[in-house]
């Protein structure tokens, strides 16, 4: 009995513990330089190839409508001839806090051991309530099946990826930080009886970008290139706290994090570009 | 309640109901998945585990290395090769969009004969066998008839054994007439170079480690020479060096891709870009900085371009041209580059030439690292203007036409008339794998492979600061009846028999590949950098690796440049335009879409629906208007607005751009296909229809940038389909920044 | 109409049993092959290790069907005068595949990877049956003839269960993570 | 051997006079039909009745409380899945869902303890008359057969419009 | 009232399900028909193509189906918690009215929940929002607003689903009583042998009070649940902790103001002028300005707390939600019809007036459907990126299921009024008085 008392609090003081931070096996991030960043789009594409995410035709683009699960913004700052155009890569920032998480009913977006938030696009039954609480639109829904709607019209879909479903009407879905890149690494990993080492998951946005502009590693390894780049200390977890402001922690003077004020503990770090004019340093 | 009768009826009706639902849902069942093994397994292939291979991307002349991913025998991802000194890992959204080039359902899918009137556009199947037949027999017939200088042959601009090959072919057969074309060229860029250094190639531009780059109008992130390598230079240059990070001027009058991530951006007036080389040169010469023997006759020479008549003419301050010299001439290494937009006015090569002497005033930034690093020099071009060959074609010397991978119809000028003039050709074949504009009026269509089943190689140029060669290899078997272009010729030659048996004997392209690596192989194993002992480990390490490259720096040629010999290649004046400035109040500065470059991209889906990088519209052609004078003219965007130049109309939509001069207006090459496969058809305009004949008759490159065009709106149909809402940004911080001051110190 | 509706209540409501029979009990039943292979003569009678054939098991996601290349080895001389073999003889020389109908058939959205199984020293017979006993290949028990029920479901739950609790046979617990869903959705 | 008197009254102090003038007579099996709830004024003639609804529906409801707090702790702790940096056992949505099952289930007790207690549903016949339905008050006695004579005339005197004698079977 | 007879109301509530005129069955088959058309077809056709057809986008995801869903479920507030607060607290003019605003209720909630599955771009796997025991051991996510809502109106619809029954089991008894042929065996059965003994009364009264006052609070949450919906996310425009109140209030008001447009349409069509008279309209009135005030109040807080954050994101959602057109024309058109013309209630000419009561009740309905389309539409369409902005109109689809709806409500209300005591005999008997002998106790 007073062993089952024991269990019973140790398992309620586990599920207290908000989100299962410290127990992640890995925490994937990524790292954008906004000042190597070129805005060129390859990313873009690759994600595209990478993903079979479907293209959706000049109407439904019109509509709003493209399944890109990432997208370059730009913002043209300025009238003639002091114009500035700033680019920022937008993807699903995976937070900590994930808003979407709370609002799917039925489980069909969650955090995963990698500190991923991740979609099981077979258990979604479309309430887009996920995409509308998400602050950083990122997440894209099959308003069609497009497949049969020939976007993937032969012989275009022999180059289908086979790793990555094709999902069909009614799903929503979203940058997955090419999962099962980190899916394939980790089982060749499990081979070697090893952990995913530093490099060896890049996903295909990470891995077109021509610039070197996106970096993606685990936050949880010091060493990795990800926390150097984000000038982060050795356990960074106060970082999914509430209220945490990257810039306060990070030895980076440039990183920062999107929107970081509504507390989402986004893990895309953003570094700052550097550019003449008025500086964005300190906003509080 | 229930009697027998009624019992016996609910139990027929029961187990009738019951069978009716099993037999449904037999029906309904799904077919059985079918698992096919294979016949004899691939020693190298896991099912389910993708293979590798190196290659490289044809869809620029930048040579990209790339691997691509093969998983059962069909290509699923491209991407670039991490060790490939080019690409250096990156791809950009074209290179991978060579899936859907394919795998595009717009591709040939078998040789095709044209039963019908020219250009209608209907042919007729045929075999491989009778398609080569009827051309060998031509040719056979032509060069029998002693008229063999009657073939000529229009490709690209290949590199590498193909092109070794194709020439081997039109030497054995006698004719001189081997070309090759394209709209967005460097020729004017190896003509420049050529007069000041004396080397008729493009160099490497050795942005990756200089720390002030002016650029004038080379918008090198996204199309210029070679992007993505540019992109990993600009990378690298920017945030690559710890405590250093390079400065990044831009001079044009619409601002690029490149002009967004420069630091300054100079809006100069279209066509004054060589004076104002030349009047930052003058400043550096003049204000002491550059410090040779002739310095009296540079001043000499450049008098005529003081800061200050120059500043009248581009609209650029008096000041800021001295602040750029001074800056210029004082950061060390600095490097000027002359892009594409400076090139293609009427005077490109003065331009050139000006911000190459530029470079070379302000340090001698030549052979330096951190500056321009001449490559060796290569052949001198097949290019030809294609304006002489129209002019062949209508003096009938052109018997038969074989066109390889280029598209004259669609990406000459509006004025050219090349379909008029392609009618005197009795023979004109086409070695495409796509329908496009000139394949429709071809004769005889023998579709060709696309550059991930076929073999070849390519010798990069410009490359970077040492020679590579990257080396393609089929990555998957042939998806449709198609055929390697090489093989092509090679059967031509076997068919045509005589002297080809000997100049040509090989069985197909990749055993000639092969046989032309180990000539060169044989030649070079005795340097340092090859290891391999043998030609098989050679050839084996050249596929796995992808090419054959040695690292090695040719940096510290340094160059002198004459100034008499220079002084009458200098700019005059500002270039002059087609259109008088009373009726074309509008300068028309053409540039090639990032993603479909000179249209061949614009089959692709996926680059149909990237955003473009600046206005962000997919889907279609867009004009670009400085909102202001947009508002003056009552100009909303989405209008549709009819351009019209002295030589023609088109329309299409406005996108109102605020990097963008008041008296310009820019249109992306690319859109307004009017055959080639169904995602380019009757989308856009092509805004290559409003320009003049007019080509540098010293190179041949179009001058497109050099027409005015007046505007006026229209209530024509036309759609805008832009993907970004809302391009201010409200004051939300989302792409925070800090001024290069706080960054340096915080850095240090 | 009191009648007529009782009527119709009772053809829905059986209807609906019906269709689920066959649904539940009666889809899965084993396919007739192109070719009459019976792994009872290979796997049992000669008893051949399922790897010798199935060679991508514990390399890839994929089992593999064993290439025709494969049959052939041993069916040039083995009972080459047998009408199946000559079946695949025949297949052999028109170098044609042998369309084999596929059984355990998973949907798209589902990730499995034979490899992290075999590795874990799953055996085969753990979710396909003892396949040295079948004839056909099934994925259900035939009784006097009769497909009944399943030897392995495929659903969810049957995996989870393993995940959580069969697991503790081959890897002493349960599977690290093995109830996330991506480890076996994608 | 039990049997009943019913009679009709138009008015309903007549009605509560003679039940009132019959429970002092020592008449236990007393019921009242009307077409409106007079239940205030029944309470006053025949006494006030015990609730035993009260305790159905608290319990239910407590029922209700604990289950919608299980149902969320314990299907929750039965998968896990983390999300928004929420623990696996939050209170907050908890007390949301543990509220509606609260209200649900004693809804629920309400409604099952009321038929109970009420003996509804009952499809077999009982003594009724369709004038209840209107506008007719009912008296129904039970008792002894040689009592009976004296409700009768107690329901007379008091102006029952009819009454009738119900004999069981 | 008293002057009517006990056998009058009898008779009047039998005659309203027991005689049946011509423009009865063809309002109810242009109801059927309209519905197929307008319901029907289209939602087939938007299940079999995808939710393509609505005019829905990135990041407007939600729009007029969740529009309509918390209209629907704002008209249902004031039936049941009206005639709840108005039982408890003894209040005789209810009683006549109460019933089919009850119906309402339920009749309202129920064409929310279809919104719902409307909504749903999978609406086939509609039960995986219901947590049972399943092989896949996967529940449903009880931190979910969503799944709050599952739960609140789910209770709600079957509390106010037994409201309404155990309110009609002695009216059903009473017309089990009168009628013949099916409807005898129907009203027999769903009367349950209620024989109307002092017994069953007091038990009846007993447990009525009890669900009354479960009632109150539940209709309270349901509502404020429904906010969370938009509340809980982090949408500028959506993101306010004044919503449940608000969504309250507002819930309130349109619904008693669909209680006024009901009662004067359903008094007119079966005549029942005696039963609901000025008075109603005028208590109703006073409640309505009462609800207008209070509303207005919410209003202009949601706003001010909307402007006082100083933020960008709240600020140009406002803005966009009140000075850009086309929006700005709805946002005052919604003023008006919900702050301004029901001040005219305070005049009692206006409210005992038929034809200016239905005016505005009407007006302010519409009024609250776009309270709610402006907050869906103007806050989802201006994020936090700008770059996603993008305007949301509805489709051609989502309009006509839209009017689809509306003929869903009056297809259940026009049966319940045949099939359904829609006037509390039992009650309005109440009203009139028990009959004494002698006067007053």
């Amino acid at each position: 009995m007073a062993g089952f008392l024991d269990r019973l609090l140790e398992r309620f003081k586990i599920y207290r513990e908000p989100g299962y931070y410290k127990r992640y096996d890995y925490w994937w991030a990524m790292v954008v330089d906004l000042d190597r960043c070129t805005g060129c789009g390859a990313c873009v594409t690759a994600c595209q190839a990478e993903n079979n995410t479907p293209v959706v035709g000049e109407e439904e683009s019109g509509k709003g409508r493209v399944l890109n699960w990432m997208r370059i913004e730009r913002y043209v700052e300025g009238e003639y001839p002091d114009v500035k155009v700033k680019f920022i890569p937008v993807f699903c920032a995976h937070c900590d806090k994930a808003p979407c998480e709370v609002a799917c009913p039925v489980y069909a977006t969650y955090h995963n051991q990698d500190g991923l938030n991740v979609q099981v696009y077979n258990r979604c039954v479309g309430t887009f309530t996920c995409a509308t609480y998400c602050p950083y639109d990122v997440r894209r829904f099959n308003w069609f099946t497009y497949k049969d709607k020939g976007s993937f019209e032969s012989p275009l879909d022999e180059q289908l990826n086979p790793d990555v479903t094709v999902r069909t009407m009614g799903v929503m879905e979203k940058c997955t930080f090419c999962i099962q890149r980190i899916v394939a690494a980790k089982d060749r990993a499990k081979d070697e009886n090893r952990k995913v080492r530093d490099g060896e998951v890049i996903p295909a946005c990470v891995q077109s970008c021509p610039s070197k502009a996106l970096t993606f590693g685990d936050l949880n390894d010091p060493n990795s290139q990800v926390s150097k780049l984000a000038g982060l200390p050795a356990e960074p977890y106060y970082l999914r706290e509430s209220g945490s402001k990257l810039a306060k922690i990070s030895k980076n003077p440039r990183a920062y994090r999107l929107l970081e004020d509504l507390n989402a503990a986004p893990t895309i770090i953003y570094l700052k570009r550097v550019m003449k004019g008025s500086s964005t340093i300190g906003h509080e | 309640m229930l009697n027998r009768r009624d019992f016996l009826r609910v139990v027929g009706i029961g187990s009738a109901g019951a069978a009716a639902g099993f037999a449904l849902a037999e029906l309904n069942a799904p077919n059985p998945a079918r698992l096919i093994p294979y016949l004899i397994p691939p020693e190298d292939i896991i099912p389910g585990v993708a293979n590798w291979y190196a290659s490289v991307c044809r869809q620029c002349g930048a040579g990209c290395g790339i691997v691509v991913k093969v998983m059962e025998g069909r290509a699923k991802k491209i991407e670039g090769n991490p060790i490939h000194p080019i690409s250096k890992g990156g791809l950009c959204a074209r290179g991978q969009a060579g899936l859907q080039v394919l795998y595009n359902p717009g591709r040939i899918k078998n040789p095709l004969r044209r039963i019908g009137e020219r250009g209608k556009g209907e042919f007729q199947e045929i075999t491989w066998e009778e398609g080569l037949t009827i051309l060998s027999k031509n040719l056979k017939e032509l060069r029998d008839r002693g008229e063999g200088d009657g073939l000529y042959l229009l490709t690209s601009p290949i590199s590498g054994h193909l092109k070794l090959l194709l020439k081997n072919f039109m030497n054995a057969y006698g004719s001189s007439k081997y070309f090759a074309y394209e709209l967005i060229n460097y020729e004017n860029l190896r003509f420049a170079n050529n007069i000041t250094f004396g080397q008729n190639s493009l160099p490497h531009y050795d942005i990756e480690n200089t720390n002030l780059l002016l650029s004038f109008g080379a918008d090198f992130l996204t199309t210029w020479i070679s992007p993505v390598n540019y992109s990993y230079a600009y990378g690298h240059m920017r945030q690559g060096r710890p405590g250093l990070r390079g400065k990044v001027i831009q001079v044009e009058p619409r601002l690029s891709l490149t002009g967004a991530n420069a630091d300054e951006w100079v809006a100069v007036k279209p066509g004054t870009e060589g004076l104002l080389a030349l009047a930052i040169a003058y400043e550096i010469v003049e204000g002491g900085y550059y410090k040779g023997e002739d310095r009296g006759k540079w001043l000499a020479a450049l008098e005529r371009f003081t800061p200050r008549d120059v500043a009248k003419v581009t609209e650029v301050a008096e000041e800021r041209i001295i602040g750029i010299a001074r800056e210029f001439s004082k950061t060390k290494p600095s490097l000027a580059i002359g892009g594409e937009n400076v090139s293609s006015y009427e005077n490109g090569v003065s331009n050139l030439v000006a911000i190459n002497i530029l470079n070379y005033l302000a340090g001698n930034n030549i052979g330096i690292s951190g500056g321009i690093i001449p490559n060796r020099d290569i052949e001198k071009s097949s290019f030809i203007p294609v304006n002489s060959l129209m002019q062949d074609a209508s003096k009938g010397k052109i018997k038969t036409l074989i066109l390889y991978d280029t598209n004259p119809v669609f990406t000459t000028p509006g004025a050219v008339k090349v379909e008029g003039q392609l009618k005197n050709i009795p023979l004109i074949v086409s070695l495409s794998s796509f329908m496009d504009e000139t394949t429709l009026l071809s004769d005889l269509i023998l579709p060709t492979h696309t550059y991930l089943e076929d073999w070849g190689d390519n010798f990069t140029e410009p490359s970077v600061g040492y020679p590579v060669a990257t080396i393609m290899q089929p990555a998957v078997n042939p998806v449709f009846n198609t055929k390697s272009v090489g093989d092509i010729f090679i059967h031509l030659a076997r068919n045509l028999a005589g002297v080809f048996q000997k100049e040509i004997p090989w069985t197909d392209f990749g055993a000639y590949l092969q046989a032309s690596w180990k000539m060169v192989y044989n030649k070079h194993k005795d340097m340092k950098e090859i290891r391999e002992t043998t030609f098989e480990e050679f050839w084996n390490n050249l596929l796995s690796k992808g090419g054959w490259w040695k690292e090695e720096s040719q940096a510290g040629k340094k160059v002198y440049i004459s100034v008499n010999k220079i002084t009458p290649y200098l700019p005059k004046g500002p270039a002059s335009f087609d259109g008088d400035d009373k009726d074309y109040p509008f300068y028309l500065t053409l540039y090639p879409h990032s993603s479909y470059m000179d249209g061949r991209g614009a089959n692709l889906p996926w680059l149909q629906e990237l955003p473009d990088a600046m206005t962000s519209v997919v889907w279609g052609t867009w004009i670009e208007m400085n909102p202001e004078r947009a508002t003056t003219m009552g100009i909303k965007e989405g209008d549709v607005i009819e351009v019209e130049s002295p030589f023609g109309k088109i329309y299409a939509p406005v996108c109102l751009y605020a990097g963008q001069r008041p008296d310009t207006i820019s249109i992306p090459i690319g859109q307004g296909h009017k055959f080639y496969g169904k995602y380019a058809e009757g989308r856009g305009a092509n805004p290559l229809d409003l320009l003049p004949f007019k080509v540098d008759e010293r190179t041949g490159a179009v001058s497109h940038n050099s027409t005015k065009v007046k505007i006026t709106k229209t209530n024509s149909p036309g759609r805008l389909v832009k993907m970004a809402g809302w391009t201010k940004e409200l004051g939300r911080d989302i792409v925070q920044t800090i001024t290069p001051e706080e960054f340096q110190v915080k850095e240090g | 109409m009191k009648r007529f509706l009782l009527y119709l209540t009772v053809a829905i409501i059986t209807f609906t049993i019906g269709y689920n029979i066959n649904l539940i009990y009666f889809s899965d039943r084993a396919p007739e092959q192109p070719i009459n292979f019976s792994h009872k003569v290979h796997a049992a009678d000669n008893s051949i290790p399922c790897l010798y054939c199935h060679i991508y098991a514990d390399k890839s996601t994929i089992s593999g069907v064993p290439s025709v290349q494969k049959c052939m080895g041993c069916h040039k001389i083995i009972k080459t005068d047998s009408p199946e073999i000559q079946k695949v003889v025949s297949y052999w020389e028109k170098k044609e595949p042998i369309p084999w109908i596929k059984v355990y058939n998973l949907p798209d959205y589902v990730y499995f990877s034979h490899k992290r199984h075999v590795k874990a020293s799953v055996p085969c017979q753990r979710c396909h049956g003892d396949v040295a006993k079948m004839d056909r290949i099934t994925r259900q028990t035939v009784i006097f003839g009769v497909p009944f029920l399943r030897v392995s479901p495929l659903k969810m739950g049957w995996c989870l269960d393993c995940h959580k609790n069969g697991a503790k046979e081959f890897i002493g617990g349960p599977v690290r993570n093995g109830t996330d869903c991506w480890t076996c959705h994608k | 051997m039990n049997h009943s008197v019913l009679g009709f009254f138009p008015y309903a102090d007549r009605l509560l006079g003679a039940a009132a003038r019959l429970k002092q007579a020592g008449y236990r099996n007393i019921t009242i039909f009307s077409p409106i709830p007079i239940v205030h004024e029944v309470d006053h003639v025949l006494g006030e009745k015990k609730n035993p609804i009260k305790f159905f529906t608290f319990f239910g409801s407590l029922t209700g409380f604990f289950f919608g707090t299980t149902l969320a702790f314990g299907t929750a702790a039965l998968y896990i899945l983390p999300r928004f940096g929420k623990p696996v056992w939050s209170v907050t949505p908890t007390v949301v869902i543990a509220y509606e099952t609260t209200i649900l289930l004693g809804v629920f007790a309400t409604l099952v303890s009321f038929l109970f207690f009420a003996r509804l549903p009952y499809y077999k016949k009982r003594v009724y008359d369709i004038k209840i339905g209107v506008d007719r008050f009912g008296l129904l006695v039970r008792a002894e057969e040689e009592k009976l004579r004296y409700v009768e005339e107690v329901l007379k005197e008091a102006g029952a419009e009819e009454v009738k004698r119900i004999y069981e079977d | 009232m008293s002057n009517i007879s006990y056998r009058e109301v009898n008779d009047d509530v039998v005659r309203t399900m027991t005689e049946t005129g011509r423009s009865y069955y063809i309002a109810l088959s242009l109801c059927l028909v309209g519905i197929v058309i307008t319901f029907g077809l289209p939602w087939v056709y938007q299940i079999y193509t995808g939710q393509g057809v609505t005019g829905l986008h990135s990041p407007a995801y939600w729009g007029v189906y969740l529009t309509n869903f918390v209209f629907w479920i704002g008209i249902s507030h004031s039936g049941t918690l009206l005639s709840a607060i108005l039982f408890i607290t003894q209040t005789p003019w209810r009683r006549s009215i109460y019933r089919s605003a009850e119906a309402m209720t339920f009749f309202s909630v129920v064409t929310a929940a279809t919104m719902v599955f409307v909504h749903m771009g999978r609406p086939w796997n509609w039960y995986w929002t219901f947590p049972y025991p399943n092989q896949r051991e996967l529940w449903t996510n009880f931190k979910s607003p969503l799944m709050f809502d599952v739960f609140a109106i789910g209770t709600y619809a079957t509390a106010s689903f037994i409201f309404l029954y155990f309110g009609s089991i002695p009216d059903l008894a009473a017309v089990r009583d009168r009628v013949a042929g099916w409807r005898k065996s129907l009203y027999g059965a769903l009367a349950l042998g209620w024989r109307g003994t002092d017994r069953e009364w007091d038990l009846l009264q007993k447990a009525y009070t009890f669900f009354a006052v479960f009632i109150i609070p539940l209709a309270v949450s349901v509502h404020s649940i429904v906010s969370w919906d938009f509340a809980s996310s982090k949408i500028p425009g959506l993101n306010k902790t004044i919503f449940a109140p608000y969504f309250v209030i507002g819930a309130i008001y349109s619904g008693s103001a669909g209680i006024v447009t009901l009662m004067i349409l359903l008094r007119k069509a079966i005549k029942f002028e005696k039963y609901i008279t000025h008075v109603h309209f005028d208590k109703l009135g006073i409640l309505l300005v009462v609800m207008s005030l209070l509303w207005t109040y919410v209003n202009i807080t949601e706003v001010f707390t909307g402007w006082y954050t100083g933020t960008s994101y709240e600020l140009e959602s406002l803005s966009y939600r009140m000075f850009t057109t086309p929006f700005a024309y709805l946002f005052w058109l919604m003023i008006a019809c919900n702050t301004f013309f029901p001040l005219l209630f305070v005049f009692r000419k206006v409210r005992v007036s038929i034809v200016a009561a239905l005016l505005i009740s009407i007006g302010i309905n519409i009024g609250m459907w776009i309270e709610r389309y402006l907050i869906i539409s103007t806050s989802l369409p201006r994020k936090f990126l700008p770059n996603m902005w993008r305007d949301y109109f509805p489709s051609w689809v989502e309009i006509s299921l839209t009017v689809g709806t509306f003929l869903f409500f009056t297809l259940l209300f026009l049966l319940f009024v045949k099939l359904w005591p829609s006037f509390s005999i039992y009650e309005i008997k109440e009203d009139i008085g028990i009959p004494m002998e002698k006067k007053g106790h």
